[in-house]
């Protein structure tokens, strides 16, 4: 488990429950290609976050009678395991789960090039094995580096991150605690150098103003988090040119 | 965007998405109206006797009709002073020639969902009113909407149902239950007296469609189906934001707050049409 | 809502719970043509009752296999809306829903002329808004008129209607409280001008001396919806050739 | 008619579908019985010793085993001083060509409410005797049969086996119960002392296969195959008519009173078949 | 019922729940051919087990893409009757007669020649109409004689039976009381000829010696049963040669 | 065998199948090792946070998480004096080109199944121990395990994975529970203080491949696909056999005794890695 760095720092405005900054990400990282069989794969750590996302494709569609003519169709299933929570979760996917799949499934469509694999269908996977909050963006930022470690063509990599109100303060990475008792949630997903947003919901109640505050910070975490994932892909490429296949795989 | 039904469209449907798009280039809607019009609302609350309240509410051809039905409920481990809230849409497959009978699709369970929180997060409804007897028993309030004819904007036209039904409906008085705790397996919920259900505050929802850079606002059938984004924003009475969806596509970042400002706008006049059709059916119908 | 027009007429043998004669309907209205979507549809009321049929279809047949070669599939769904009675009914279709499902296509089915369209099928969608007893004769009614608006062609109307006995004494067209209270309850379904029966089912317990009188009051109201069918039907026509196709969706 | 089944059927049953109507001709049937006679009936009442009741049922080569067991449940809050009858019928894979394991089949589901409703409006069972304490607890009991081979005229031979196994077994004594109900949670149900389950009527369904204008009672598989309309009746032993449905197909108005005399008449002949065999077999097998 | 003949005679080691020997089988009885519209069926009564078996196929497989191009597909289904047990059992197949039904198959498939049945699939149907403990063996024994009596072509019958342990002893023929209070639990499955074990699980707690002595015994009943499936289907093929096809079907 | 799965091989998976029974010719395994060798094994307990146990096991590339998690819960009418023991497994879709999403397939039912009784069966859990109340109120111990990346040898990598898991972690005190039974809607089962898991075996499981009449131990996924038959064997600390599952194929008499001797052996090889696993990270991670 990746450590929390408790900072003892002078904070600017107020103590986050982890003893955040009002726009301080929680620690993470982000590692590609750790799954032997997935053509490709990426894991995430985001505070007690953890995320594993599998790429299978692109590979013939079933059933036949869906197979779209002019582009490939991408699945996409947001998943949590039983052991993610901490009352335990039944497997079979939740209304909530359901509706993740989808907006995540929409978020990575408006960047994966379809139109290259004309019947065709690319599965995402993806599992969240430890939840603490924000698990939808962590989802996709972790899903978009298994696209890209599967080869799979890209207009853009796709990250997310939230924002949200919580005792009154905007603040940045919205934390489990924060996402309980605070008064609102805003998780968005974007296309950095396209500037598209490609998920974007709310929940609770915030102004115009408070809105366009938690947008921006939003924002400004997701470049931080698509640089850690440019770094996910250059560590794999460096360790395929310089070690055997083998060992690629290897784990910590 | 609604790309699992465009394959089950009809030839009309897609010569008509066809017009949607050149008619865009003149800048105008297939049905003539201005960018920024709703279509013809109406709202009849209490239209159906059998639930603690109800109302249909047609938008353009788009037919909807909301039921809420309480139950006596366990409140969650979690919220032991909160009644529960749960809501269910269905998109009835008399509704289009694509919509099918079943378990909730994804898309009605998407739709539920934005409903719910736009009801939820507004607090439209104090669900601390809802406790009989704290973390044990609990009024249970089932949004139900049903979708008879789709023609687009169907969350709007349930935002408002449900509204209109909470404004105008009855519910079981907690606090008599909570007397008559002991008799609770013998008292018919029927026959517990009514109070107004506590209602704090209209939040109204308002969809946009993107087509060609251009925002559509409460999109028809035809116009959702070739629109490149589309999302719903819900304000409450007070020009808050309480639940924000895009369902399909991307915007631009400046975009997001382009659609902000004109759902604001939209809200404030929606939100005068709704309590001013309430106000008329209530009187009638209630007294 | 149809208003309830409370008869306060001297009645011939005793009091039913809303006031009516053993042989009086209650007060109907049948529209044709009220959703913009559909082929084809119609709604009734009677009593309390609202019920909405639609069609669609003749239409090609999925899945493949399922396809008859020599006639169309007639496919139908009896469903009840999660308001329609007074404890919140799960829209999950119950055994009764599916039951009544199978009975209403065998009613219509002996009259839709299905040799027409080898290898399509056509589909029937019945949803119970609101239910104050007999509504799978009063679905069955509404089915055929909203088949007739669709253009599909048949062989005579369908009409159904219901008598039961209530109190010992045998009375037409069951309510709610006579359903639940009552000693019997006969739904028949019939092809008028064929003189068929198309639907049977009885609860309860009659002698054969009531069931005949039972069966021939049913016969007799039956009729009387006919001619309501045959009402709605007309008020379309009259309507589409006076009026624009705009006009036709108007609803009340 | 069974549609569904048709495109199952095996060469060999479409021959002998042919042959029904080839015979019809000249008045006659397939297996050489007149076209009011039912096939030989064996019942064997307690074939199974797990449950409170059961009884196996061959109607020619139509093969059932009904069982029934009795469990602690809580009344519907509309009857609250009755017992609850649930009858689940399964056609098993086994019984033909045609027959499918899984979830109950729309057909499944029909014979087993039509066995139901034989059952329930009959009164043959008093549920108000199957009340512990009103309003709280009483005796679920739960009718269970099972084709294992299917011959056609399910419904009469389940009827047939659900009357023989009521008449037969016993239950727990509902009075017993009562009177330990504090200690409800630690009593095990098969040491409860049992009394006999309270009947009060011998219905029985007689089902009629419409071919050619001409009825023919008690059809076997390839009849109903070809019948265009079939009807089951059902008749209290005062010659009450309780139950009646209508599968498939059409009939005239005067085919109904035609249908009904009949039934009447096979009811009173297979109800005492029915008294003889159960009289035998629960001497043999309950003293 | 078979009458269960309780033996007086002097046991060896210890008295059994139902008064049987160590080694000594309950009462047993199977015969073939038993449904008539089944392609090849059989019963089996073994103590208070009771199970029927029903065979259909070789016939044509859907849905055509799970079609095996070099073999016939065995299907098999292993299912407890609601009434087979001491409290109700939902008609829903558990997860133990989804595992048990696999286990089956494989013992099954060992010996059925299904090279000669290409794109065709062969449906085996075992219903426990009474269960008193090792009925999946018993059903493998029942289900193997319907395969012979439909016709199937095999390289060995298939017969199952249990060993187990008992208050301290290894007994033969594990019945339901020794099931639920006994120490460990043997069920095997063999072709006889061939000398392959085609099922064996074991439950509970043996050690090497215990499971050695269990598992001869196991195949000692085994061989005993062999003989009773030889009897039944010799059975058949006698009445087969001197009686119509009419008699056949007679029960008892 | 996996029959199922061989269907949806890749091309890469059927050549390396091939390979397998190339080598086989040679008396070598594809990935070098002997046909006695485990892979290389890696057991990271307390992996998760959430859960009550839990922990990581990597068998070479097969990757695998178990979680447990306790709840209070009614006990089996017929074990009132015995807590309750759940265990689900799901071979996720990011384990293989072949693995579904969905309900349990009878392959992943199975395995569960193993796993449950490698664990009940050895009494490594004492059940007894998690009655809070007897009849009443118990225990419920949920044991999930998931594969994320199948490499062959799912069963003895989630033995290994819960058995770590309920030698590291903790369970809420159902001495504690029953304490405060009368404030038990009340009590947040988080909230009460924890006690170890009262383990009392150390049950290991090994899997065996047999193909060309020769054992090969902890087969990958790949020689799992070729095999003639594959079967598990569980033994306890005492060297006790206590679970076998024949999964698929067919034995002679004598190969099974050379399966449990093999696996007996390697039990004990096994049981000493894990326990050498947990007490380093054990101390790391509890203390």
């Amino acid at each position: 488990m990746p450590k929390k760095e408790k900072k003892n720092e002078k904070v600017d405005e107020f103590i986050r429950p982890d003893g955040r900054k009002y726009d301080e990400l929680r620690p993470y990282k982000i590692r590609a290609h750790i799954l032997k069989n997935a053509d490709g794969s990426a894991e995430i750590r985001l505070g007690g976050n953890w995320i594993i996302a599998a790429v299978y494709g692109p590979k013939e569609h079933f059933p036949k009678f869906e197979i779209s003519q002019d582009r490939a169709i991408l699945n996409c299933r947001y998943h949590m395991n039983p052991y993610s929570t901490s009352e335990r979760k039944s497997p079979k996917p939740s209304r909530r789960e359901i509706e993740l799949s989808k907006v995540i499934r929409n978020a990575l469509t408006q960047s994966v090039i379809l139109d290259d694999f004309p019947e065709m269908s690319i599965d995402v996977f993806i599992e969240v094995a430890q939840a603490e909050g924000s698990t939808r963006v962590a989802s996709i930022t972790a899903a978009s580096v298994a696209l890209a470690d599967a080869g799979i063509p890209m207009r853009d990599m796709v990250v997310g991150c939230s924002a949200g109100k919580y005792n009154g303060h905007i603040i940045l990475d919205v934390g489990e605690i924060e996402d309980k008792e605070g008064e609102a949630d805003l998780p968005i997903a974007i296309m950095p150098n396209l500037r598209k947003v490609v998920l974007l919901q709310m929940d609770g109640k915030m102004t115009h103003e408070e809105f366009k505050k938690a947008f921006d910070l939003a924002l400004k975490g997701a470049m931080q988090l698509y640089e850690e994932q440019l770094n996910a892909l250059k560590n794999i490429l460096e360790s395929m040119s310089t070690l055997g296949e083998g060992e690629i795989n290897e784990k910590k | 965007m609604r790309r699992n039904n465009l394959k089950k469209n009809t030839l009309h449907e897609l010569l008509m998405a066809n017009n949607v798009l050149k008619m865009a280039k003149e800048n105008k809607r297939i049905d003539g109206r201005d960018f920024l019009d709703y279509r013809p609302i109406k709202i009849e609350p209490n239209v159906i006797e059998k639930p603690d309240a109800s109302a249909r509410v047609m938008l353009g051809d788009t037919f909807i009709i909301v039921g809420i039905n309480f139950e006596i409920g366990t409140p969650f481990s979690d919220s032991p002073d909160k009644g529960i809230l749960i809501t269910e849409g269905e998109v009835l497959p008399t509704a289009s020639f694509g919509a099918e009978a079943g378990p909730p699709s994804e898309e009605e369970i998407e739709i539920s969902r934005v409903v719910d929180r736009s009801i939820r997060e507004s607090g439209v409804v104090d669900l601390s009113e809802l406790v009989i007897v704290p973390g044990e028993k609990v009024l249970k309030m089932f949004v139900d909407f049903n979708i008879f004819n789709d023609d687009g904007n169907i969350v709007d036209a349930a935002v408002l149902g449900t509204v209109a039904a909470l404004l105008t409906g009855k519910m079981p008085d907690p606090k008599y239950i909570a007397e008559h705790i002991d008799e609770i397996d013998k008292i018919s919920l029927k026959e517990v007296p009514r109070v107004p259900i506590p209602v704090k505050d209209i939040p109204i929802s308002t969809t946009l469609a993107l087509i060609g850079d251009k925002f559509y606002v409460d999109p028809n059938y035809v116009e959702e189906s070739v629109a490149e984004a589309l999302i719903t924003i819900t304000h409450t009475k007070n020009d808050e934001i309480c639940a924000v969806q895009l369902y399909e596509g991307a915007l631009g970042y400046e975009q997001v707050f382009e659609a902000l400002n004109i759902s604001l706008n939209k809200s404030r006049e929606i939100r005068d049409i709704l309590l001013s059709m309430v106000k008329n059916e209530s009187t009638e119908t209630n007294e």
